[in-house]
Formats: structure tokens, C-alpha cells, sequence
């Protein structure tokens, strides 16, 4: 079928978009069950539904772009590269874990992978990643060619936060390689996007700090990587920073346990059967037949092993030691 | 007294009684209300876990959800403060202050001093505190030296549901700025609470056990920390004085002091990093001003200087145990004057 | 000269404003000269240059209406009627002053005028003001009629704190009856506010928040006035928020002892000879032979033996005494 | 080591050295060069008082003016940090620190913890701090207990010249958050600095007075006027020893104790207000661990539990004097045995 693609992206590619937005998918389902069974401590945030969003930005980056993520971060975590057997441990607090058992599901990082963090705090990845994105700056200078890229993920409802809105204005002061997405699920927890966000418009929001800004629709991976394409090239080239809002939807409660009922009746059904990025990528590359069935589920099968195996890995993996927890608090004190 | 109900509601049923009472209280925060703007249910949570649930149907136009925006709606609070009305701002987790801070320390700490004794502020900013609930180390903060460090600011920490319900009454009604902090492991805790309204005053000490052998000095959770250890202690036939502090400013330091000089040992616990914390303010100020009465060391007990590490096992280590303040207890009465 | 009058507020009113104006203009240029002598403690911001927009604005206020101002407090102060003498006594540190000499110039407040301060912290007045335009709302609701008005100055650079920021959105949200003026001089310290703020048109920053903007020449205290009028209006007629910008000029340095050097050569000079809103508004009026130059003249030295009596008394009060230092920190404790 | 130089002037040549000796280190902050989008001089500032002139002129592409948003820059040099560089943040005044606190406490205070010990956040974050200067309540506080009491965080606060520029090198050197407070009134103090590069260790205390009669430990421009309380006691015949801390956190406990140990009698003095401060910190500290070398009570000198005021008559008595820790040491001396 190597003629039957009439997308952006070649068939590995595609295949590549689908096994991390797949893998997100299974984790975040799979979580799901596992927390309900009390498996898991703590606070998780789940990204299910919101796979495109992550998957068709961070298929433009490599290693050297940094990101900083939210609360909601497991769907980042995986489409930037970062371990997934290391994070199922970090959600149980295992040794080994992506944090060694010290940050859990809202702190999951890897630097290497230009990961700069899940966040506990509402607003707090924007100001970071204006410092990402000034390091690239200078390294840019100093080696030429296009850019390492920095980008920014904050909700709807953080997109409220002072620390968001001035690193809107510092990235265009600083001219910096930044990019800005607004994830708008429509929900701040329980509260609807439309009572604590007074402009409708996030591309008027940008516009208000000199910022081009774009609206795509989140739950299309296609019409997600192609604006991420054009913002990140802006970036890499100079041109300075962007933001980008995914409409997307949230396929769980804000966080596990949260019974919803501030949603309207059949909204949650409504969205699972008619918003579900995933499906629609399947549909779209399957409709044009730009990969097979088999494919896809060879992939599946893949995926679903490594969850289970993730978690069985967390389960058997053994707690930290008691001396760890002193360890790691500074370089040298 | 005969009724027992939670912190939790404890909470709840004061800002009730005081919203009926008085028409200038109100209350602002995230999610306090839930639902707002959306097609299903109104009153949705009551807070992100349901500490106001049921208050908005009571009380439609005194609670008002916000914008994610701490530095805003906390500072708003204040303004509204200083402009006749007695607002209750959540600061969901005491984590958040960072974002919101200048508001508290450089506005409503300050607005009476700087203005020359001309402004009140009456408002109250309640935020959970403390670990132990799994939820790492950007949400379970005790954050209280902070406060207390700050002068203009009144800081308050209860442990059980009937002070908790006095205190939170008596913190609307008081005209300086009060953080009331909310142990989140201690929101399901029971308590004998009296329907009717009721207060505590700020700045008064409890002394939940007496003894004559050592004191032990703690507040919110580690107030019951301290009864487990006392009760260890007995054990051993140690009779420890456990003293809950209740609020940390203003500081009740003549019941500390006139325990010391019965006792003559001294246990300080704290769940707040070691470092400028209450527990060394605590002891500092008995070993300036009651260090006749002492016969040994005082002990500290608080975690160590590291962030809250998510983990289970590690969480549980973090948290100073009933063992350890025991421990503690033994070891100043291990050594000195008898 | 009854007849002789095109402006839109009747001649006792524009003697009023003239008054104002004059008493600020004043009150700043010989606290410029006191400073230099030596005589003034700590840090002090003048706002001679911008009369215009302070009275402009305050033309329109009533008691109950709050603002809160800024490390630039001065003319805010004078123009809500806070008392001059109690003013010059604080700015000296003395018994008597409207502080009782403990907030000095930087924190000078009046709370029985509305005014809710001075403040060294750059942007904290606005979530201020939304706690007191929240309250007018509130007592709107209970007596009926206009509501009182709460305003939030903040100057060109402090308009990219977030507190600032947040509060756009917040008083959005709520339709709350509260202005943010935002004083452009061009300058923030040494900076020039198009280095620090990366969208050119404040109107477009309101709009990224939903609200209504305006930009005024801050320097005609006619255009203030009108513009002024109509954001004022709407708010206490329950149609929320707005934002001002009024663009004018910073007759001194940042602070008493700026060499200025950052200016351009002659902007100083021809700022006093071509945008002294004093002098405009003086022009305006002796032109339209609504107000005669006696009248002015005698309204000259009334403020001169008003700011002459200031000095004198300020200098000559006692200081706070030693028990000052520790009272007024709480109600009770 | 004959050439004298101001604070000020010590900072500006640690900047400069470091800047070109490592080409990672970085600087930002509003108005640290001046005139930035303006048509007069370029450089026109060097920060509020002039601390950073002439560096932009040697190294312009390592300085970077930046909005009114604490926030978003400080969080920038955090992030910078975490990906590469060696950034250097100036927060003007320390007092603002309440906007920004969030990026400091809970970002660069943590992110190694919270990772696993897999991120270094090399950064420095200069801010000017104390009374003195007639700035009043929101531009004359210390705050160094808050940043102390955070566990990630290191706290560094010198009181020479000499010290300042070894100090801030090691600061710029060291891969954990340095939150480095100079205090405004000493900038213009001069002395004896090497104009070659050298380090001072943080968690090192320096003692400039020895004694054998009283420990007095403070920092910043308290060591000042402890020093000066020692010239007062001299006149009695009573030897101080004098510790400068110069580093908050770490802490150098040690040398405070053998101090302790051999004098028997302590003083810890304060800028910072009284709660929950360095003073108690410390008094705590020794209380805890050479409670058996103590001959009388400890006492601690400190502002009152107020704002500073703005009068210059007020601020005056704010700030503790030479006279007040003199009478402290001698309070102690008069108690206990000998
Ligand atoms: C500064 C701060 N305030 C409040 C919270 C509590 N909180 C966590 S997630 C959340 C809602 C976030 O909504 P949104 O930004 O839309 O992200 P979503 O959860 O929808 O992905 C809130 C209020 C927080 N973590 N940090
Ligand atoms: C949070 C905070 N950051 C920095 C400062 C220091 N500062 C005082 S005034 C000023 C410049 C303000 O510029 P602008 O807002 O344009 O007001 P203007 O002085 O021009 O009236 C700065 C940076 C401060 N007071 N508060
Ligand atoms: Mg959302
Ligand atoms: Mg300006």
C-alpha cells in the first residue's frame, strides 16, 4: 500500500503517530482500572482523549526540544519518548521508576528525553520552558543551523495563571523558540472553560502578548500535526514564539475518582463515540488504506504487552529504601 | 455534645453558621462550588473534596467559584477585606501560596501597619496542609513557619473537630488576616462538635494530656502523634504533657513555659521541614526564656531537610511518628538533672 | 464667562481640576526640590507629567469608590482628595501623617477616601480592586442604584505582572465593576515600554481578556475625562469591566536621583514645552474664556501656601515615638 | 591583598569573571543593563543602584534586560538551568519574591528530589535584602528564613567584600539553586578584595573575633553590629567571639557548636523578624545538641514582630543595635553558672 498515502507523514511514520497514541491510550485505560482496584496511590490525572494533541506535536521534535508538562502529563511523558515501564514504576512509586519512586504520576520527568516534568503546578511549566528556550537560543547562536524548540502544555483553566500569561510576553520580548499549547478540554476539574476563561478566543489571547496564535481541532491528529508543523519551523527558524490551542476532550474525570456529574447527560458517551481521536486517526489512515488492519494490530498486541509487562514490572519492582529518603536533595550539600 | 461528626463538616457547618449570621461573609475559591458553567449538576463537588459541598444551595450568593487564579481571587479577598466585607478565600492546597504569596505577605500582612493602624482586614484563607496523602511533593506542605514568620498574618492549626469548628469561627469574626490550615489527613477524623456556634479563641493553647515527665509541644496532625507517643510512654510509666499548640501565631508560650518548668524536659514536634520552623521557635524561645526549668536537651522532632517524597514507604518515613517523638522523649530524659 | 463655556463639566468643576492638577504638579516639583536638598527619606516617584489622567479619572468619583495606585502614588492620592498636609507629613516619616510616618511616600492610603494605597509591589492593586469593586457589587445588589467603582492604576511595564494579568480575566469573569488604567509614560525604571511589552496596542491586550479597552492621549485631560466617563458609566450600570490606557509622559526620573541618561537627547525638554497636560488644559480653558487667568492665578496661590504650609508643618511635627514601632500590626493579638 | 573595593564592586567582578570564564553563565533581570528599546544611552542603568554597570558593555550578549515579570524570568533562569546554562536571576528587592515564589520553591527547590536525583538546577538568584535604606515595609525585609527553610535550596548572605566575591563565584560554580542575598546597606562597604578569582565554600562560617566568654552569631550586617556589641563588651573586660554564618543553608552547625562549647554562653542575632527566624533556628539547634555546655539561658536579638517602618526614627529602632546585643550577651553572662 506504500501508494495509498495521501498524508503528511510516510506509512512508518503513521504507524509510529499510531503505537504512541495507542500506548498512551492503554496506559491511561489501563491506570484507570488499577486505580478504581486501589492499586495506585496518590493523585492521577488521566490524558485519554487527548492522545492527538500530544502525539501530533511532539512527532515534530527530537531530543534536544525540551517540553514541560502539566498534571495531566502521562500522554506527554510517552509521545516525547520517556520510558514507559520507568513510568508505570514512578505511578507506584517503585524503584526504578522514571523519579525512583520520589515524584509519582504528577512529577514524572526524564531530561534526557527533554522532559522537564509533569507539574503539580497550575501554570508553572510556561516560565521553564521560556528558559529552555533561551538555552536553545544560545546554543542555536553557537552552532547555526535551525533552532532546538521549547513548548509549553497548560490546560484551559491554567491557561488563567500570571506565570502562563507573562511568559506569553517574555517569550515575544526574548524572541524565544517557545511554543504555547493550550489543551482545552473544555474543564477546569469540574468547572466549564466557558465560566473561568473570559475570551473565547485563545488566538485573541495571543494576539493581546503579540503572539500569532492557532486553534485546531485537538481531536484531529492530522489537522494538530499540521499546525504544530508550522509553528515549530517558525521557531526553529527565529521567528519567535506561537501558541496553539487543542480542542480536545477529556475521556475520564479530572482525576480518578471524580464522579463528573457536572457534565450534561450523555456527554461522556456522546464524546467516547463521536470525539475520539484515536479512532478517528485509525478511520482516516485505514480509510485511505495508508496501513492494514493487521498492522494496527500487530501494534495493538505490542502495546498491550508492554502495559501488561509495565505493570507487572511495577508490582514486582521493590519500594525505595528507606535511605533514599534523604538522598537526592542536592548535588552536594 | 454527644454528636460526632468529622473535620471535614466541621468545617463546613461553621462557614454555614457564620454565612447565616453575618450577610459580609463570603467565600471564594476553586472548584468550591463546582459544576459552574457546565450542563450537569450545580454544587458538583463542594471543593476539590467536598469540604463546602452543600453550602451553595444554602447560601447561592455567598460562594463564589473562580478563575485558576490564585494571585487574583486570593488578592480579591483581601481587597474586598479591606473594603467592608469579611470574605473566606481556599487556597486549595497550601502548596499554591508561591503563586499568590506577595497578596498575603506584602498586602493584608502589611495594609495595617504601612497605613498606620487605619485599615482592618478581616479575611481568612483556609488551605490543606501536610502529607500522607500520597500526593507528592508539591501538595503536601505544612508551609506554616512561613506565615508564621510574617508579622501582620495570624496562623492557625487544628487537630480535632470541635477546635477546628471553634477556631474557623472565631478566625471569620477576627479582624486581622488568619491562614487557617486544614491537616487533609484529618478531614475523616471524628469529634464530639456542639451544633450550636460556637469559639475558640486564637492564641490559646490545649493541653489534651497532662504529665509531670516531659513536655511534648505539637499541632495539627503531630498533636496526635504526640498522644501515641504518650501513650507509649506510659507504658513505660513516663508521664508526658502534650500540649497542642492550636494556632502558631499568636503563640501561646505561657502554657509551654509553665509545663517546662514543671516538667523540665521538653519534646518540640513539628511536621514542617526542620530548618526556621515552629519547632525551633518553640524551643528557642524556652531556651531564652525558661532555661532554668530545663534538665536536659530539648529534642526536636520534624522530617528531614528534604522535599515530600511521593512513595509510600518513603512518605510514611517522612512523617514523624508517635515512636519516634517517644524516642525523642527518652532521649532528654535520659540525660541531665533528675 | 458663564456662556463661554464648550467643555463638559461647568466652570466650578474645571476650577476643580484646574486646582487638582496644579496642587499636584506642585506637591511633585517641590518634593524634587526637598529630595535633592537632602531632606526626604527613602525612595520617591513623582508623577508630575501625568496630572491629566489621575484627575481626569477622579473627576468621576465619589467616596465609595475605590482605586489602588501605585509606587507612583502622589497624584492618585491628591486627586482622590486624600489630605495634602497628611501627605507631605508621611512622605517625611512624621507623627500626624496619613500613615502616622509608617508607610512613607510608597504607601501612602486612605481608606476612608477609597483610596486603598500606594503600593511597592508592581501590579498587586488589581486583584485589590477586584476584592473592592466585588464588595460594591455586592452592596449595589442590597441599596439598588449605580454602583460604587473600584480602579486599578498600574503603570506600562507593571501591566506585564501576573497579578495584573490574572486580574483581567477575574474582573471579566465576575463582571465586576472595576477599570484597570494603565499609565503609559514609555518607560518602566530605565526601559522603554516597547522593549518590555510585546503587543503595541493595549486594546488588543484588553480584548485577549474579553474586555473592553480604550486608548486616550493621557496628556489631555479632556480626552481622559470623556473616556473616563463612559468606562465608569458602564460599570456602575453592571456592564463590567474595562480597560484605560492613557499614553503620556514622566516629567522626572524613575525615582528622585535617575540621571535619565536612557532618554534621548532634548526628550525632556521638549516633553515639558509640547506635552505638559497642565499647561494644555490651562490653554484649553484661558482659550475658551471659560475660567479667567485671576481665577487661576488665585487658585495658584492657594496651592503654593498650601504646599508651603505642607512642607513647613511636615518639617516641623515630631517623629513617631519609639512606642509607634510596635503598634498597629493587628487589630488584636 | 591591598586593594580596596565596595560590595558592590565585588559582585559586579564576580559576574565579570565568571561571565568569561564560563560561557554558560548568564544573566537577567529588569534594568540589570538599562535603556534597553530606548534612544539614550545603552547601559544606562546597571540595575537600581548601579550594581551591574559596565558588565553589559564587556559581555552584551550575556545580559538580558527583562519584563516586569518575575514570574516568567525567574522561571526562565530556572528552566535555563535545568537545560544547560548557569543563569544568574536578580530579583531586585527580596521582598518581591512573593510573586514569584512558586518557580523558586516548589521548581528549582525541588526538581532534583522530585526526579529522582536525575536534574542539577545551577542557578543563582541575587536579590537585595534588609532595613536601613528608608524603603519601608515592602523593600527592607530579610525573608531569609523562608528560603532556609526550604529543603533544595541553598542561602547565602555575606557581610564583607571579600567574602561576597568568593561567595557569589561558588554560588555561580555550584549545580544546586543559591538564592544569594546582599544587603543593600552594605554595598557601598569597603574592603580588602584579590582582584584574581577565588572561591569561599558555602557552608562555612567565618569567625573575624574570637572570645572566650559569649558566642554571638549572626550574618549579613548584623555581623557588623556584632562586632561592634564585642568592641562594647571588650570595655568590660568580656571577650565575644563573633561567628558571621555567612552561608544560611547549608549551615555551618560546627562551628557554632565548639563556640558554644568553649564559651558556654550564646547570643543569635537577627535581621530577620523574630518567628521562626536563623535566630531560633540556631538557639534550637545548640539548645538540642550542647544543651550540656550551656551555663544560662540563650538569648536571641531581633526586630519586633512588626513590619519595618518607614520613619527613618522608627526604622532605627528596628533594626537591632551593637547596644542591644551587647546588653543580650550581658543578660546571659549575669544568669547561670560560671
Ligand atoms: C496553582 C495551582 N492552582 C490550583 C491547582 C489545582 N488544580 C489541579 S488541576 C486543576 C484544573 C486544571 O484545569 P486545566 O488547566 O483546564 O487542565 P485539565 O485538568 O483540564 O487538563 C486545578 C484547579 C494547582 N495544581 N495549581
Ligand atoms: C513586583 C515588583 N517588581 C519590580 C519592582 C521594581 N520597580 C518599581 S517601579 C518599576 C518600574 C515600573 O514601571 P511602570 O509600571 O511603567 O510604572 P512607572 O514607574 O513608569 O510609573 C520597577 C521595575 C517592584 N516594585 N515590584
Ligand atoms: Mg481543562
Ligand atoms: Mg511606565
Amino acid at each position: 500500500m506504500p501508494d495509498n498515502n495521501p498524508f503528511p507523514l510516510p506509512k512508518d511514520e503513521l504507524l509510529d503517530a499510531y503505537r504512541r497514541m495507542r500506548t498512551i491510550r492503554e496506559f491511561e485505560e489501563r491506570l484507570h482500572v488499577d486505580f478504581a482496584r486501589g492499586d495506585i496511590p496518590g493523585f492521577v490525572h488521566l490524558y485519554a482523549g487527548e492522545e492527538a494533541a500530544a502525539v501530533g506535536i511532539m512527532k515534530h521534535l527530537w531530543d534536544g526540544d525540551h517540553i514541560a508538562s502539566t498534571h495531566r502529563g502521562h500522554g506527554h511523558c510517552i509521545a516525547k519518548g520517556v520510558d514507559v515501564v520507568a513510568m508505570m514504576k514512578e505511578i507506584y512509586g517503585k524503584k526504578g521508576g522514571a523519579c525512583e519512586g520520589k515524584g509519582g504520576s504528577m512529577h514524572i520527568a526524564d531530561l534526557s528525553k527533554g522532559m522537564m516534568g509533569a507539574n503539580g503546578i497550575l501554570g508553572a511549566g510556561a516560565p521553564l520552558v521560556c528558559g529552555a528556550a533561551l538555552a536553545a537560543k544560545y546554543r542555536a547562536k553557537q552552532k547555526g543551523g535551525p533552532s532546538d524548540v521549547a513548548i509549553s502544555f497548560v490546560g484551559d483553566g491554567a491557561s488563567n495563571q500570571g506565570t502562563f500569561l507573562e511568559s506569553l510576553n517574555l517569550a515575544a520580548v526574548w524572541n524565544l523558540p517557545a511554543i504555547f499549547v493550550v489543551e482545552n478540554n473544555g474543564y477546569a476539574e469540574s468547572t466549564a472553560r466557558d465560566y473561568g476563561t473570559a475570551v473565547d478566543s485563545y488566538v485573541d489571547r495571543a494576539a493581546g502578548f503579540g503572539l500569532p496564535g492557532i486553534t485546531v481541532d485537538g481531536t484531529d491528529f492530522f489537522a494538530v500535526y499540521e499546525a504544530a508543523g508550522e509553528v515549530i519551523r517558525r521557531a526553529r527558524e527565529g521567528g519567535g514564539p506561537s501558541l496553539l490551542e487543542c480542542k480536545m476532550v477529556r475521556f475520564h474525570g479530572h482525576f480518578e475518582g471524580d464522579a463528573q456529574t457536572y457534565r450534561a447527560k450523555g456527554e461522556l458517551e456522546d464524546i467516547r463515540a463521536n470525539r475520539d481521536c484515536l479512532q478517528r486517526f485509525t478511520q482516516a489512515i485505514l480509510g485511505a488504506k495508508a496501513v492494514s488492519e493487521a498492522e494496527l494490530q500487530a501494534i495493538d498486541r505490542d502495546v498491550l504487552g508492554l502495559i501488561e509487562r509495565a505493570v507487572a514490572e511495577a508490582k514486582a519492582a521493590p519500594p525505595p529504601d528507606a535511605a533514599d529518603l534523604t538522598t537526592d536533595v542536592y548535588v552536594r550539600y | 455534645m454527644a454528636r460526632k461528626i468529622s473535620m471535614k463538616m466541621a468545617i463546613n457547618e461553621a462557614i454555614d453558621q457564620e454565612m447565616t449570621r453575618d450577610p459580609t461573609v463570603i467565600m471564594m475559591g476553586e472548584d468550591i462550588v463546582g459544576g459552574a458553567g457546565g450542563e450537569g449538576e450545580k454544587d458538583a463537588w463542594g471543593g476539590v473534596l467536598g469540604v463546602t459541598k452543600g453550602l451553595y444551595a444554602k447560601h447561592p450568593d455567598k460562594l463564589l467559584d473562580t478563575p485558576l487564579s490564585e494571585s487574583a481571587y486570593i488578592g480579591a479577598a483581601i481587597g474586598a477585606a479591606a473594603s467592608g466585607m469579611r470574605p473566606i478565600a481556599e487556597l486549595m492546597f497550601i502548596d499554591f501560596m508561591g503563586v499568590c504569596f506577595d497578596q498575603i505577605f506584602n498586602q493584608a500582612a502589611k495594609f495595617r501597619y504601612m497605613f498606620g493602624g487605619k485599615a482592618e482586614t478581616p479575611v481568612v484563607i483556609r488551605a490543606m496542609v501536610g502529607a500522607g496523602f500520597r500526593a507528592a511533593a508539591q501538595h503536601s506542605q505544612m508551609l506554616t513557619p512561613i506565615f508564621t514568620h510574617i508579622p501582620g498574618l495570624k496562623v492557625v492549626c487544628p487537630s480535632t473537630p470541635y477546635d477546628t469548628k471553634g477556631l474557623l469561627i472565631q478566625s471569620i469574626r477576627d479582624n486581622d488576616p488568619v491562614i487557617f490550615c486544614e491537616h487533609k489527613n484529618l478531614y475523616g477524623f471524628e469529634g464530639d462538635v456542639p451544633e450550636k456556634s460556637y469559639t475558640v479563641p486564637l492564641g490559646e493553647a490545649n493541653v489534651p494530656r497532662e504529665g509531670k515527665d516531659v513536655t511534648i509541644v505539637a499541632y495539627g496532625l503531630m498533636a496526635h502523634r504526640a498522644l501515641e507517643a504518650a501513650d507509649l510512654l506510659a507504658k513505660d510509666g513516663i508521664e508526658a504533657e502534650v500540649i497542642d499548640l492550636r494556632t502558631l501565631s499568636p503563640l501561646d508560650m505561657d502554657t509551654v513555659l509553665e509545663s517546662v518548668e514543671k516538667t523540665g524536659r521538653l519534646v518540640c514536634v513539628d511536621e514542617a521541614n526542620p530548618r526556621c520552623n515552629i519547632a525551633t521557635d518553640v524551643s528557642a524561645q524556652v531556651a531564652m526564656n525558661a532555661f532554668g526549668a530545663l534538665k536536659a536537651q530539648i529534642e526536636m522532632v520534624a522530617p528531614p531537610h528534604v522535599p515530600v517524597p511521593f512513595s509510600p514507604v518513603l512518605e510514611d518515613l517522612y512523617i514523624p511518628s508517635g515512636a519516634q517523638i517517644a524516642d525523642a522523649a527518652r532521649r532528654t530524659l535520659a540525660k541531665g538533672k533528675t
